[in-house]
């Protein structure tokens, strides 16, 4: 039974897969990648990483999925010209070869993997209880591995900046894209106003069960920003221009806290990123508590785009 | 069979047929709009009746409410997703 | 337990090669920011039946692997999101969207 | 494996840089210079600092971060080749933040300006990364520290806003991508198969099983792609001709290195007996096509700043070089020595060598207005500093004693004669020759005479700006002088001998033949018109057709293709030599 509920997953993924790829219409391609990434979260769990699955639902699906559906919406006029580009038959053909072959190179590497398969899991099990939280992933990222996810936090940072880097300079220092109107008693306004604050309630849930069980800061920002833009959809709120210093402020003060603890741990727990013994719980939770709102920010503002609308 | 039992298995089975129907709307209707129309009979009647088939299965109160209020999130989320994307099938024009 | 690990790892190198070959014909730069995540999608299942084949200690999987598949979603996350701003404000400067290069520079000479 | 005294540096080197980014981005305006300011001089005196407690920890640093030891936790890990780089970028930064100071202050009268913010606080970044790059001890973690070097140099290029830039930072974003994920894939399989990521443990434990191969080719072949290595350079040329001057010099003097070093890395500390002669001898094989065709391609651009980044181009390919002659036939596997001390040398004298050489084509370019060859004329009399930065840059680049360049060349030609491989020696010859052509090129254009009276700068340059081009040129020149210091170096040619001049003059002699051979268009020629005609009625179109040659290799789908094939290739040959 779950060996053929696994094989009819395979077959969905890879067909949506190719729907992805192969769709004439590049805004049909990219819903496809949505209903990708959505059936990709039922892998997960089959695979056991429920964690995974909320943040492939969250991220992986979600954000991206919305990013390249909105991309793809502003981009279709171009679509007819850039058609002509395509490459000839013999091109393809060759890539289609290559393509195969890693294929097979990588099914070849995957059944030669050792059996059995090498793992950290009884290291984990064995130094988890001093971080006290339960959920190893969360041990890990924010314990053995805390430097990956400080890393996490300025990469998002820095996409960030990135994509503001984009902006015109007239526009600098305003807000980002182009302002939303909805008719202020309908529908979409009506969801806007009852979405958010369940999906509040959601997302903190989800953050604080992330210390024992699946969930956490990532998945529990995605959501916050969600909501954040669906107001800002319905024309109930703004992006704020980027030059106010308490956006600034917000955006680094979840990395701003993560590095003073793990600074702090240089002096009482004899290594940067180290927990005094006793304090590992409540100094992760936090900096858990820290970034949440500095990475939903960031989350939020990267979909929003580029300041486009200077300030008057 | 129980009673219960059949329930379960009719509802069930009901739901998924308009899962079915909302699929072959997906694949089969010309426009984003009556795609979109498709797609909500899935969500609210696929999901519900899904729901309330498997409502006399679950042990206890907060179970249930659990399902329920799965069905209702879904019911918000897809709301406003629809919303969304019907704005901007308006706005690029009919195509896809 | 590993039967799902492999069929998804072999269900994972197809995606990738699905991916690459989009990467290399697709001239669309939204198409080949589609194809780096759907090759990206498959590296992260491929990490994530690793991460299943390594399930010990009463949990389904190595929760390290996991939990650095969560760092690759979010790094994913943040290349898309600067790509389709690189892109839009090109489109934005342009109304096209091709990276077809500058003109080939003239072969001629003095 | 245990923490040595002075692993804390290692922290800072990589954090102080990221803090800074934080303060300069969430001060402000004005206060972004000023951070990056202070941040500069504390990130040297930390790369000081380490240099420093290299000895006390017995020549390689090492710090747990959590204090968890690997595999679970991840070490930061500085052994002789990081304690190289850290100090030489750092003093590559300081030299580009001073020449930055004129292009990118905050205008009068505006609270904060788009360039100058972004610059700073991504100048910082880059550092930061770097430093990462240097110090990681563990391939996951590598990855990150790759990906946020890509997110900030990806801005940089488009910076200033045109269309051209935007689409080159897109086809650099898209192809870097391309590269980090066939990297993240070795990875993952590599962790199947050991169970850690961590270097050190991965040098030990290693073996040349399928899984092992296939993601040794794809690792490689991703930070290839992102280092530009020929054929896979098709997003370099316009990238960083296209940048502003300042960016440029940061992403052809660094921001290709952290790449090139992950490689060095894989190869020597990952894979060492995993690699194989024949695959060592493919990586060579595309620096020795990039050295030829970024040269020849070089020395065709009309336009400065382009010829400066297929110079790029072509020294990319130096950087490969050492591989074959590094490898041990004996042991069969990789070993430290002359070539890798050779082939570090060279990255550390280009670093240096071309984000001067960058600083003066922008020096150039603000001065004049444009940066033409062919109008050069009378440049030398208006900008004479610039134009000596941009000769004893040049003279550095081709290898000139006492560059560190030559000394380099040296200690891979000692490598090349010990393991019988002659031919590697041809390539850097002929590589010599090639940058030759085109430094004598720029140099005979700038030093002509003016077409129509003297030339004015259109617009004043920085006095600061062209003594820290001059101060980066100069260092890479004295580099040679490490002949002095501790081995292996002690081992090299004095710089100043008589015999090494000689060498020179030929260089210079054969440099302005092929200049004239192949120049795209040449200052008035004093004698021997008649003659150059006729050889170029034969050399032009050849030279043509390398150009020709290369705009095929730039289109994505060739490029693309040209990936995956080098990744089969380096697969075949990983198998093939055992």
């Amino acid at each position: 039974m779950i060996a053929a509920l696994n094989a009819a997953l395979a077959v969905l993924v890879l067909a949506l897969a190719v729907w992805t790829v192969a769709a004439r219409s590049t805004f049909a391609a990219t819903v496809g990648f949505v209903a990708y990434g959505l059936v990709l979260t039922l892998v997960w769990v089959q695979l056991q990483g429920v964690d995974i699955a909320l943040t492939e639902g969250a991220i992986g699906g979600g954000l991206t999925g919305a990013m390249l559906v909105a991309a793809a919406a502003r981009l279709r006029d171009t679509e007819a010209s850039a058609r002509a580009e395509r490459p000839g038959l013999a091109l393809r053909i060759a890539a289609a070869c290559v393509a195969a072959c890693v294929t097979a190179a990588l099914a070849y590497a995957i059944l030669a993997l050792p059996e059995p398969a090498p793992t950290l899991a009884h290291l984990t099990a064995d130094n988890i209880a001093s971080t006290g939280v339960a959920n190893p992933i969360t041990a890990v990222l924010i314990a053995f591995r805390a430097m990956d996810t400080l890393l996490e936090a300025i990469v998002v940072l820095f996409a960030m900046i990135g994509v503001w880097s984009l902006a015109p300079d007239r526009a600098w220092g305003g807000r980002p894209g182009q302002p939303h109107h909805a008719d202020p008693d309908g529908i979409l306004a009506w969801f806007a106003r009852v979405l958010p604050p369940i999906g509040i309630v959601v997302a903190i849930y989800i953050f604080w069960v992330g210390a024992d069980e699946p969930g956490g800061k990532f998945q529990a920002a995605t959501i916050l920003a969600a909501m954040w833009m669906l107001a800002v959809v319905a024309g109930l709120a703004d992006a704020p221009p980027v030059s106010r210093t308490w956006v600034r402020l917000a955006l680094v003060g979840g990395a701003v806290v993560f590095l003073a603890v793990g600074a702090a741990g240089v002096v009482t727990a004899g290594a940067f990123l180290a927990y005094p013994d006793g304090y590992a719980k409540l100094l992760i939770k936090l900096i858990e508590w820290a970034l949440l709102p500095s990475i939903a920010l960031a989350l939020a503002l990267i979909m929003a785009g580029a300041p486009e609308r200077p300030e008057r | 069979m129980s009673l219960a039992d059949l329930f379960t298995v009719v509802a069930v089975s009901a739901g998924a047929f308009f899962f079915l129907a909302g699929s072959v709307g997906l694949l089969r209707f010309p426009d984003a709009l009556a795609r979109l129309h498709a797609l909500t009979k899935a969500d609210n009647l696929g999901l519900g009746l899904v729901v309330l088939g498997l409502l006399p299965r679950v042990d206890g109160l907060l179970g249930a409410l659990k399902l329920v209020a799965i069905w209702a999130l879904v019911l918000l989320a897809s709301g406003a997703v629809s919303q969304l994307v019907a704005r901007v099938a308006r706005r690029t024009g009919p195509r896809a | 337990m590993t039967d799902a690990a492999t069929l998804f790892g072999l269900v994972a190198a197809a995606l990738v090669g699905l991916g690459v070959y989009a990467l290399i014909v697709d001239p669309q730069p939204l198409r080949k920011i589609l194809a780096f995540n759907v090759i990206g999608a498959g590296v992260f299942v491929l990490f994530g039946a690793v991460a299943h084949r390594g399930a010990a200690a009463g949990w389904g999987g190595d929760p390290v692997p996991q939990a650095l598949l969560i760092t690759g979603l979010v790094v994913a996350f943040a290349a898309t999101a600067l790509a389709v701003a690189v892109l839009l404000r090109l489109h934005a400067e342009t109304g096209s969207a091709t990276l077809a290069p500058e003109p080939p520079p003239a072969a001629g000479d003095e | 494996m245990t923490a040595t005294p002075g692993g804390l540096l290692l922290v800072a080197a990589v954090l102080v840089p990221f803090v800074g980014v934080l303060a300069g981005f969430a001060l402000g305006g004005r206060n972004a210079q000023r951070v990056a300011a202070v941040t500069i001089l504390a990130g040297a005196a930390i790369a000081a600092a380490i240099v420093a407690a290299a000895p006390d920890s017995g020549g390689t640093l090492v710090y747990l971060l959590g204090g968890w030891p690997p595999p679970l936790g991840i070490a930061l890990r500085a052994d002789a080749l990081s304690l190289v780089m850290i100090p030489a970028i750092a003093v590559v930064i300081l030299g580009i933040g001073v020449y930055a100071r004129a292009d990118f202050a905050t205008p009068e009268g505006v609270r904060e300006a788009r360039a100058p913010l972004v610059f700073w606080t991504l100048l910082l970044a880059i550092w930061g990364a770097l430093n990462l790059v240097f110090v990681a001890g563990e391939a996951f973690f590598e990855q990150v520290a790759l990906e946020l070097l890509t997110f900030a140099a990806v801005p940089l290029v488009s910076l200033d806003g045109k269309a051209e830039t935007l689409r080159a930072a897109l086809r650099y974003l898209l192809y870097a991508l391309s590269g980090s994920i066939f990297y993240l894939l070795g990875a993952v399989l590599v962790y199947g198969t050991y169970g850690t990521l961590d270097i050190a443990l991965l040098g030990e434990r290693a073996d040349p099983d399928p899984a092992t191969l296939v993601a040794a080719a794809l690792m490689t072949v991703g930070l290839a792609a992102k280092t530009a290595l020929f054929p896979l350079h098709l997003w370099l040329p316009p990238a960083h001709a296209g940048a502003p001057p300042a960016a440029s010099a940061v992403l052809s003097g660094l921001v290709v290195k952290g790449s090139w070093f992950l490689v060095v890395r894989l190869w020597f500390d990952v894979l060492p007996g995993v690699v194989t002669a024949p695959s060592a001898e493919l990586l060579a094989a595309l620096g020795a096509g990039a050295i030829l065709v970024g040269n020849v391609v070089a020395l065709r651009q009309e336009r400065l700043k382009l010829l400066v980044a297929y110079s790029t181009v072509a020294q990319i390919g130096y950087l490969f070089l050492m591989f074959p002659l590094a490898f041990d036939a004996g042991a069969a596997a990789l070993a430290r020595g002359g070539a890798l001390a050779g082939g570090t040398l060279q990255a550390i004298s280009h670093a240096l060598a071309k984000a001067a050489m960058f600083m003066a084509a922008g020096l150039v370019y603000r001065g004049l207005g444009h940066d033409r060859i062919a109008e050069l004329g009378g440049v030398a009399r208006a900008l004479p500093l610039t134009v000596l930065t941009f000769a004893v840059a040049g003279l550095a680049l081709m290898g000139l004693p006492p560059s560190g360049a030559f000394a380099a060349k040296k200690l891979l030609l000692d490598a090349a004669g010990m393991s019988g491989r002659w031919w590697w020696e041809t390539v850097l010859d002929v590589g010599g020759l090639l940058t030759a052509s085109y430094v004598v090129l720029v140099l005979a254009h700038a030093l002509a005479r003016p077409a129509g009276g003297a030339v004015e700068p259109a617009k004043p340059v920085s006095r600061l700006s062209e003594l820290a081009a001059l101060a980066l040129a100069l260092g890479s020149l004295a580099l040679g002088f490490a002949a002095l210091g501790p081995a292996p170096f002690d081992a090299l040619p004095k710089p100043l001998a008589a015999k090494e001049f000689g060498a020179a003059l030929v260089t210079l002699t054969g440099g302005a033949v092929l200049a004239v051979a192949l120049g795209r268009k040449l200052p008035p020629l004093a004698a021997g018109g008649g003659l150059a005609a006729a050889v170029r009625r034969v050399t032009v179109p050849a030279g043509a057709a390398f150009v020709r040659a290369d705009g095929v290799l730039r289109q994505w789908p060739v490029a693309a293709l040209a990936l995956m094939l080098a990744a089969i290739a380096f697969a075949a040959t990983m198998l093939l030599g055992r």
